[in-house]
């Protein structure tokens, strides 16, 4: 790390750099992109992927925060902070040249924070309607529903996308794109579609069967939960969680526990860490099933995604006996769990175990060898591992494409480091690499779990916390693996008991931000393929 | 009796869509009542007695060839879009043309209308019959025609490979 | 040979009291409009068993337990249904050319009708008898293909569009093996009639006559068959989890119901002709010498037999639908277009040869002959 | 020669692979179905006893429940589902006393969460299994969970007697506590009670 800062001295002679637990680095805005260049491109060690952005309001600033990793190693991290204190009309530089991940969450930025990035191709409000007042993560915004009121009357769309560049000789040319030609032929994908697994709405232009382009439309189911987070106490937020990836309720609940538990230094008592374990492995189980099925369904065999409800019945079944939750399941909370095992639990898992490991050899008689299905898979959707990098395409989906980045292995946490387990990685990058990826991630599971069930000490299940939890002054990451990739917590507090900002790292966002590119020339229906093999979960997207 | 009361529905069917076929403003209707005269058509041969030809009717016309009209129709155009209305002077030249056809088509059928009922075989053909009278060399056989045709689909084929591959 | 059970002694007995007591021309209405009150009967009560049986086989396939709301095992379900769909509102939807989005639902069940009513259910149970039974399955039924384009068309929606363009490229590619397929029949029969080439396979099933080329061609006859009824792994057209309904999607009530019964009618239709084509029709198994066994065949009543070979097609399209994911148009064209054609037209040959040749089934053992 | 090859391999291992997939379904066929027939089976329905339906405010026979309308549920609440309303008695000895009046819940809103159960100090509410909760208008929703007529249940011995009002004055002393949720650490288990933690006063560390 010291010849990083060195690089970064070399570079940028004033920026500040701060050494907390992250190397942090605060910049002036027009310098950030050339230090984030510099960063991406360090051979040794490229800082090229990014892993959060996140939007503030300082109060006196508006700025951005980057939090960049390593891609070779998952666990070298780097923040970068800038802002400017312009609060009428903020402008930053965009980095969506160097990150292609960059380009969605600038935008989410811009809707919600008002910050307009230079460069940045497509400044259109993520989310948010153009014609939104106020910007809500703004510490100052005016909830008032009268100055946002609800309209009942159909909008057409405007495919015009307004941007900000920067010429050659340093000035800024404010114009208009058009995102579609006149006579492109567009159907509406979504946001009524049975396969956009959510309220999701791609506007495709067709040619004939074949995808030309791709405009993604998301926010239809915004919650505002990062804004809601602010006003609530920690306890309060972890029920948040649960409904962001529903799926992975309980791995994105453990992420925030954890970075609760981080910052109030609060230690977990090992019996909690082993239940915490298992019900995240049965948890990616249950979702890898779901995505399965829905893939399966997607294709069009609709006899295979009853076979994988099936199987995840028995998850939720346990699930519901642990902690009365089916798939909101409430299990984790800060200190520990909520609910010790039930009785039977160990028992009903083992047995669980080798029936789920009959059923996978079900699965590939029946699909994974499936001609047909071969032929809607191999070869489609392909995504580079430099693609996969610089969208931020992690989790299953990013390992198909040969990208080891699973934080399990590059920053254990809980009882990662103890257990054995493969990292599955497939260098294809197509559908068939994600579908055989989620089925050998189930697998590993299951090999996880079978080395945990029988060894659960006892003692207590949660450690003894403060009835008001504050946090110390200061901002705090938390990485996890979550089902469909790495997923984050972000909390600057000041010392409250509420956080002064609350951001989540949705790893679906960045499964979204890569299907333009990865379905541009494929057909309508392998489209619909694609979007089942990356799996997305839209209420992941619309925080 | 009962034939000829459906001869005549059949008859003013035929009659009455093809009008409609050619005054109607949009190309897509056209076809559809294009398809109800073929159809019509097959219902005269089928009150014929002549099962075969009814059934190659509807194959070639109604299942072929329409399906590739309204193909072609949906590929080029858009729904709802009204056909232009021809220049004067091009329906003064096509009202001449159809009333000389009429004249002509109607010369031969009140000369030959009698001979007609003479010529025509009330009993079914076998199939088998047509088959090798169609691959036949003899009189009144018709392989030679056959093979034309065969050549001039293989033209069409030809000719539509090379427009395609312009494109 | 006793045939207690036959149609055809009640109908013989019919017509003979009707002829019996007035003039031929009203016996011959009467007759017409019974045979075709008949017809329009069994087509609707055939689509309701099995609109049944397709829900609770699929059902089973799936770990399920189907329809069992509706009367005992819900029996009653696909009734219950029928009611609905009649008493819902047909929407009238703008922009749309009313005529021919009213007339496509049309085509296709008068489309299926027309095939329909020259199938043979059993001994002297048809309709009508063809000397061109075979041509003419195949010309009525590319009827329907202008029903579903016209409904993509006139429905003004993208989906529907797509729906009917995919459907048009499907039917007519398979079209083409589902008349080749039938050809190969023709040849080894010399018969186009369906009477005909029942009475021929008396002994020996037209699919064991041709032993080799005539197992090919009842596969591809069931694949394309398949294809063009656009079910299982061919629904593109209406491909659920990429077009939403596909060219149905903006119908409702009757016009939807149209549609929908079409499309079991026509899988219906696929399975009856290909039992009569390739499994003997109505005709009993029968094994020559053993008169003992023919006799209590026969005692079975042909249509129980037609219906019985019928289901056991139609149970194995269900099983192929339920067990595949969906082909993509280009995976559907090609196998059409580089496997089942070629594959037919080699198969047509191999036909030609074993007919010239004698080495059909009846030509070498001349007791299975009829 | 290879293309040939290479095209029937194709064929028959494609065939292979699909007669696979129909022996799956034809031996799914047989098996016994897993799906359950809802109404039928009402009586044999096992719900988890963890499994939260309802909030419920248990009374003993006497008409006496638990709750001393300190309102910790009520802040803790992350939706705002819970309403208490309290009501200031005389007590005989002439003290003043809060007691509850009405204790209202909206299932409508509430996602839960549970933390209202686990930080009530006297134990006082509990989810049920209850799991038939569709009405025809969401205000059905709304529940009253005190009986009427209910009161207070007067402490048992071993509890100490003051720790009620140790709350009470918190809550009462200090407005700027009375928004403090209390996350109180205990664990609510009603298969097993014996772990939970036997604390049921909130003392501020």
């Amino acid at each position: 790390m010291e010849n990083i800062k060195k690089l970064i001295l070399n570079t940028i002679t004033d920026a500040v750099i701060e050494d907390k637990k992250i190397l942090t680095v605060t910049v002036e805005p027009n310098k950030l992109h050339l230090l984030a260049k510099t960063l991406r491109d360090n051979a040794a060690m490229p800082f090229d992927f990014l892993v959060k952005l996140i939007g503030m309001d300082w109060g006196e600033k508006l700025g951005v925060i980057y939090l960049l990793a390593s891609s070779t190693d998952l666990s070298k991290e780097i923040v970068l902070k800038t802002g400017t204190s312009d609060r009428e009309n903020p402008l930053l530089y965009s980095v969506t040249d160097l990150f292609e991940t960059a380009h969605f969450n600038e935008r989410e930025v811009y809707a919600l924070l008002g910050i307009r990035f230079i460069n940045n191709p497509d400044m259109r409000k993520f989310f948010l309607n153009a014609d939104w007042n106020g910007f809500p993560l703004r510490k100052d915004y005016d909830a008032n529903p009268e100055l946002n009121p609800l309209s009942l009357e159909s909008v057409e769309m405007i495919d015009t996308a307004p941007r900000i560049m920067e010429n050659a000789d340093g000035k800024l040319i404010e114009e208009t794109v058009n995102i579609f030609e006149a006579d492109d032929y567009i159907i509406n994908i979504g946001p009524q579609h049975p396969s956009t697994h959510g309220v999701m709405h791609f506007r495709t232009a067709l040619n004939g069967e074949i995808v030309q382009k791709i405009d993604v439309h998301s926010g239809y189911i915004h919650r505002g939960i990062e804004k809601l987070s602010e006003n609530l106490t920690y306890p309060q937020i972890l029920h948040f969680t649960d409904r962001l990836d529903y799926l992975s309720a309980n791995i994105n609940r453990h992420a925030l526990c954890m970075c609760v538990e981080k910052a109030a230094e609060i230690e977990v008592p090992d019996r909690a860490q082993y239940i915490r374990t298992i019900m995240d492995e049965l948890n990616r189980i249950d979702s890898h099933l779901l995505a399965w099925a829905c893939q399966t369904n997607d294709l069009g065999a609709t006899t295979a995604f009853i076979y994988g409800m099936r199987e995840r019945e028995i998850i939720l079944h346990i699930f519901e006996k642990t902690c009365g939750g089916r798939l909101i399941i409430n299990q984790n909370v800060i200190g520990g769990v909520m609910f010790d095992i039930y009785n039977n639990f160990q028992k009903d898992v083992k047995e669980f175990i080798p029936y789920m490991r009959e059923k996978l050899k079900e699965y590939d008689r029946f699909f994974t060898h499936n001609v047909i299905a071969l032929g809607r898979m191999i070869g489609i959707g392909n995504l580079s591992k430099e693609d996969a990098i610089s969208y931020a395409v992690t989790g299953p989906a990013g390992r198909g494409s040969g990208w080891s980045c699973d934080i399990r292995k590059h920053q254990p946490y809980s009882l990662y480091d103890k257990v054995d387990f493969k990292e599955i990685i497939r260098t294809e990058g197509d559908s068939y690499a994600r579908y055989l990826n989620r089925l050998d991630e189930i697998e590993q599971s299951l090999h996880i779990i079978e080395q945990l069930i029988d060894n659960i000490p006892n003692g207590e299940i949660l450690a003894k916390t403060k009835a008001i939890i504050k946090l110390p002054v200061g901002e705090y990451f938390q990485r996890i693996e979550a089902c469909r990739g790495e997923f984050g917590v972000y909390i600057e507090s000041r010392g409250d008991k509420t956080p002064y900002r609350m951001k989540f790292r949705s790893p679906s966002m960045a499964l979204v931000s890569v299907m333009p590119l990865i379905c541009k020339g494929e057909k309508i229906s392998d489209f619909i393929g694609i979007g089942g093999s990356m799996d997305y979960v839209i209420p992941d997207i619309d925080r | 009796m009962a034939e000829q009361i459906i001869f005549y529905i059949l008859a003013a069917l035929i009659a009455v869509f093809s009008v409609l076929a050619v005054t109607s403003k949009q190309i897509i209707r056209s076809a559809t009542y294009l398809l109800f005269v073929l159809l019509g058509t097959a219902g005269l041969y089928l009150l014929l007695g002549y099962h075969y030809l009814f059934a190659v009717q509807i194959a070639v016309y109604a299942g072929g060839v329409m399906v590739l009209f309204i193909f072609a129709i949906l590929l080029t155009n858009r729904p709802g879009e009204n056909v232009k209305a021809e220049r004067k002077d091009r329906r003064i030249a096509a009202g001449i043309t159809s009333v000389a056809g009429l004249a002509f088509c109607g010369h031969i059928i009140y000369w030959n209308v009698n001979k007609a009922y003479t010529l025509l075989v009330p009993a079914e053909q076998k199939v088998q019959d047509i088959g090798l009278k169609l691959m036949g060399t003899e009189k009144y056989q018709y392989l030679l025609p056959f093979e034309f045709i065969s050549v001039l689909l293989l033209a069409c084929i030809v000719g539509a490979i090379m427009i395609a591959r312009k494109r | 040979m006793l045939q207690p059970l036959e149609l055809t002694n009640l109908l013989s007995w019919l017509d003979t009291t009707l002829r019996d007591s007035m003039p031929v021309f009203w016996v011959l209405l009467i007759e017409f409009v019974l045979v075709a009150v008949a017809l329009l009967a069994a087509y609707a009560i055939l689509a309701i068993i099995l609109i049944y049986a397709e829900r609770k086989i699929t059902a089973f396939f799936q770990a399920r337990f189907g329809p069992n709301r509706v009367g005992i095992y819900g029996i009653l379900q696909s009734i219950a249904d029928v009611i609905k769909i009649l008493l819902k509102e047909i929407i009238r939807i703008n922009n749309v050319d009313r005529f021919l989005f009213f007339a496509a639902p049309f085509f296709m069940i008068v489309a299926s009708m027309l095939t329909f009513g020259a199938i043979p259910f059993g001994k002297m149970l048809h309709a009508i008898d063809f000397n061109i039974g075979v041509l003419y399955v195949t010309a009525v039924s590319s009827l329907g293909i202008i029903g579903v384009l016209l409904a993509g068309w006139s429905s003004n929606n993208k989906y529907s569009m797509i729906g009917a363009m995919r459907s048009g490229a499907q039917f007519v590619s398979y079209e083409l093996s589902a008349g080749f397929a039938l050809m190969t029949i023709v040849v080894l029969t010399g018969t186009m009639s369906f009477s005909e080439m029942i009475a021929k396979q008396e002994f020996c099933w037209n699919i064991f006559n041709g032993h080799i080329s005539s197992i090919i061609a009842f596969v591809i006859y069931l694949i394309s068959g398949h294809a063009e009824t656009n079910r299982g792994p061919f629904d593109l057209p209406e491909a659920e989890s990429e077009l939403t309904a596909g060219y149905h999607t903006e119908y409702s009530g009757l016009q939807f119901g149209f549609f929908y019964l079409a499309e079991y009618l026509n899988m219906f239709i696929i399975a009856s002709i290909a039992t009569t084509v390739f499994l003997g029709g109505w005709m009993p198994i029968q094994i020559p010498g053993l008169d003992g066994f023919n006799q209590v065949m026969w005692y079975i009543p042909s249509y129980a037999w037609f219906f019985g070979k019928t289901g056991v097609l139609i149970f194995l399209s269900l099983w192929v639908r339920w067990s595949f994911p969906r082909l993509r148009i280009d995976q559907l064209l090609n196998l059409e277009w580089k496997y089942l054609l070629p594959i037919n037209l080699v198969n047509i040959l191999i036909m030609v040869i074993l007919v010239l040749a004698g080495l059909t089934l009846t030509d070498l053992f001349p007791v299975l002959a009829p | 020669m290879n293309s040939i090859i290479t095209y029937f391999k194709g064929l028959f291992i494609g065939i292979k692979s699909l007669l696979f997939g129909m022996s799956v379904t034809w031996k799914e066929l047989w098996t016994k179905k897993v799906t359950q027939q809802y109404p039928e089976n009402r009586k044999t329905l096992v719900i988890s006893d963890r499994f939260r339906c309802e909030l419920t405010m248990p009374h003993d026979i006497n008409n006496e429940h638990a709750c001393t309308a300190c309102g910790i549920c009520q802040m803790n609440c992350p939706n705002g589902t819970i309403n208490v309303l309290s009501a200031m008695i005389e007590t005989e000895d002439g003290k003043k006393k809060k007691i509850l009046d009405t204790y209202t819940w909206d299932m409508g809103m509430c996602t839960f969460c549970n933390l209202c159960v686990i930080t009530c100090p006297s134990d006082a509410i509990s989810f049920n299994n209850q799991f038939e909760n569709a009405v025809f208008t969401r205000s059905k929703l709304v529940q009253t969970l005190n009986h009427k007529g209910s009161k207070l249940r007067e402490k048992k011995k071993e509890v100490k007697p003051q720790s009620v009002p140790v709350v009470e004055d918190k809550l009462t002393s200090s407005k700027e506590q009375m928004i403090e949720p209390l996350v109180e650490t205990k664990i609510s288990t009603p298969s097993d009670k014996s772990i939970k933690n036997p604390k049921d006063n909130t003392t501020e560390n």
